[in-house]
């Protein structure tokens, strides 16, 4: 099955980041795919490269950036969205890319699934 | 269909609006929604009378982060993210109710 | 802009937060008017707070905030026509239709709930 | 002391929490807890059964943005941001009931 | 790291969040260890769903988060000793104190809120 | 009066970046000074100056700056909370600083009041 994901919260302030990457992996090992992940909102601010969270904590950012790299998932960040909250192509972690509103309603067209993540 | 609530019933009222407004289908608590499915709270006789209506599901690394995956209400089944995926897989479509 | 495939899916939006606490109504409001240029079957609900949205009247001056409820009146040029508003939700908030600023369907819960099973994909903000 | 809520108070249990806890002084309702200080809603007698001991003030920017500035409780103050500077200068604490 | 005039302030520190669906309760450790560091007089307090950051048996590695429980029992160690539960918000959630990872005061809604009436700081997350 | 300030959501989100500026632009217009403005939890995103909101919002990470350079505000971002979120010097807006939550607490101990803003 082909799944799209929206997440609406940012890294760290809620679980919903968590959750949500932690969906995708579980889906992937099943043999689903991912269709694409859509950041809108805060949700945003998963895709900066610029994090350093502490050593004994998840680096939410790099998992993501890893997941793409892994199973190819396209991340996809509004960019109305980043413009807002300053992120850019120039701070933007490997695997992400800015894009339109357009993808996450076209995820909802061509996925099976489309699941929400956010506070 | 399949549900899926975030947010602890204790605190927020997303809970209880989808339990008055959606049809008989799926709950699935993650977060801090997952107190719901616990024993002894003020909430549990509301979800109780909801499994008239609906099956109910909770995630268990919610539970277990949180410590309650031992007071767990009979009749709640619980998951791992395996089973989340599963549950949104069997279900035609799905509503997070943030 | 419409998707080259043809398909045309029941979109849902559910709106359940009110307005200027927080930027979800504003941002939802982007999501519908795109999801309208592809030519989707769109429909809007508000529940709960999400009612707030639709009160005539928001003034943001004080708060330098912009007013965005006009887009609201907007929605019929995108035709964007299918707008539910739970009765409960107005009547624990003291609201009539006459302080609603576009014209909406009022449906009780359980019809409401049967709508929501009918779609095919729900975002909710 | 003077007690902050800015949440709604048909989402959230923030005001009915702070009306448990706190003992009587005054509460400033801003942001999206201005909706508390509304005629009509499921929370009125709540908020009115409070006045017996806490004054209450609501921030009239917030009231108008979501306007409901027309359908304030009597009884119920209104402050704009200078009025609000003024209530925590006024009390010799506060506390925001986030 | 003592603060150089010498003043002592009433901290309280209220925790009113769950912990891991929200960022808040960690965070909010962390100020409180600093506070004591700067030799303050500080309380927190554990009202609503705050008090399940004392629950025994957190157990993360399913959510791949940092458990932080075993800092409330840091506490003590820097000088952190009153800790206070409010009485209600236990009961409502099926919880007594034998739940509980640390030993707490458990105080009525009223004794809680006249002690926030004597503090002089009050910050809440 | 003497006081200070504890913003605890990032911009846009939610309403509390808003409150804050504005009851601190009272404040002064009242004749009190603001001790500092400290940025915690996603609070300290107000600071990248990397943002552009659409031309007919308002730019509030601008908004401090300004106050920050007319009033001579101290703006204080959370090192720890920064770290985790992507907030690093060479990102941040005019004005403002990063430093440890020492700070928090020394506005606490200093200032006449400490008004908390957040979710």
């Amino acid at each position: 099955m082909n799944l799209g994901i929206l997440v609406n919260e940012g890294p760290y302030q809620h679980q919903a980041a968590d959750s949500a990457y932690l969906f995708c992996k579980a889906a992937l090992a099943k043999g689903h795919q991912i269709h694409r992940v859509f950041f809108y909102h805060d949700g945003v601010n998963n895709s900066t490269r610029l994090t350093e969270p502490p050593q004994d904590d998840r680096n939410i950012v790099a998992r993501w950036s890893k997941l793409a790299q892994d199973h190819n998932v396209d991340l996809v960040v509004c960019v109305a969205a980043a413009l807002r909250r300053g992120i850019r192509d120039d701070n933007l972690a490997p695997g992400f890319r800015i894009s339109g509103l357009g993808q996450l309603v076209e995820s909802g067209i061509q996925a099976d699934r489309l699941v929400v993540f956010g506070d | 269909m399949l549900h899926i609530v975030n947010k602890s019933p204790t605190e927020r009222k997303s809970l209880d609006t989808c339990l008055r407004i959606a049809a008989p289908g799926t709950i699935l608590l993650i977060e801090d929604a997952v107190y719901a499915a616990t024993r002894g709270t003020e909430v549990e006789a509301r979800v109780k009378a909801a499994m008239q209506r609906f099956r109910i599901c909770a995630l268990l690394p919610d539970l277990e982060a949180r410590a309650v995956a031992d007071r767990v209400i009979e009749g709640v089944a619980t998951v791992d993210y395996g089973g989340f995926v599963d549950l949104v897989a069997e279900h035609r479509n799905c509503q997070s109710w943030l | 802009m419409s998707e080259e495939s043809g398909t045309v899916k029941k979109f849902m939006f559910v709106n359940r937060t009110a307005p200027y606490g927080t930027v979800y109504a504003l941002e939802s409001l982007e999501v519908v008017l795109i999801s309208a240029a592809f030519e989707q079957d769109v429909s809007l609900v508000f529940i709960e707070d999400g009612v707030w949205q639709l009160k005539k009247g928001q003034q943001t001056k004080g708060i330098e905030t912009k007013n965005f409820s006009p887009t609201y009146r907007a929605l019929e040029g995108y035709d964007v026509e299918k707008l539910y508003v739970e009765r409960e939700s107005l009547a624990a908030r003291g609201l009539t239709e006459d302080d609603l600023l576009v014209d909406v369907t009022v449906l009780a819960a359980e019809e409401l709930g049967k709508l929501m099973d009918e779609q095919d994909v729900v975002l909710s903000f």
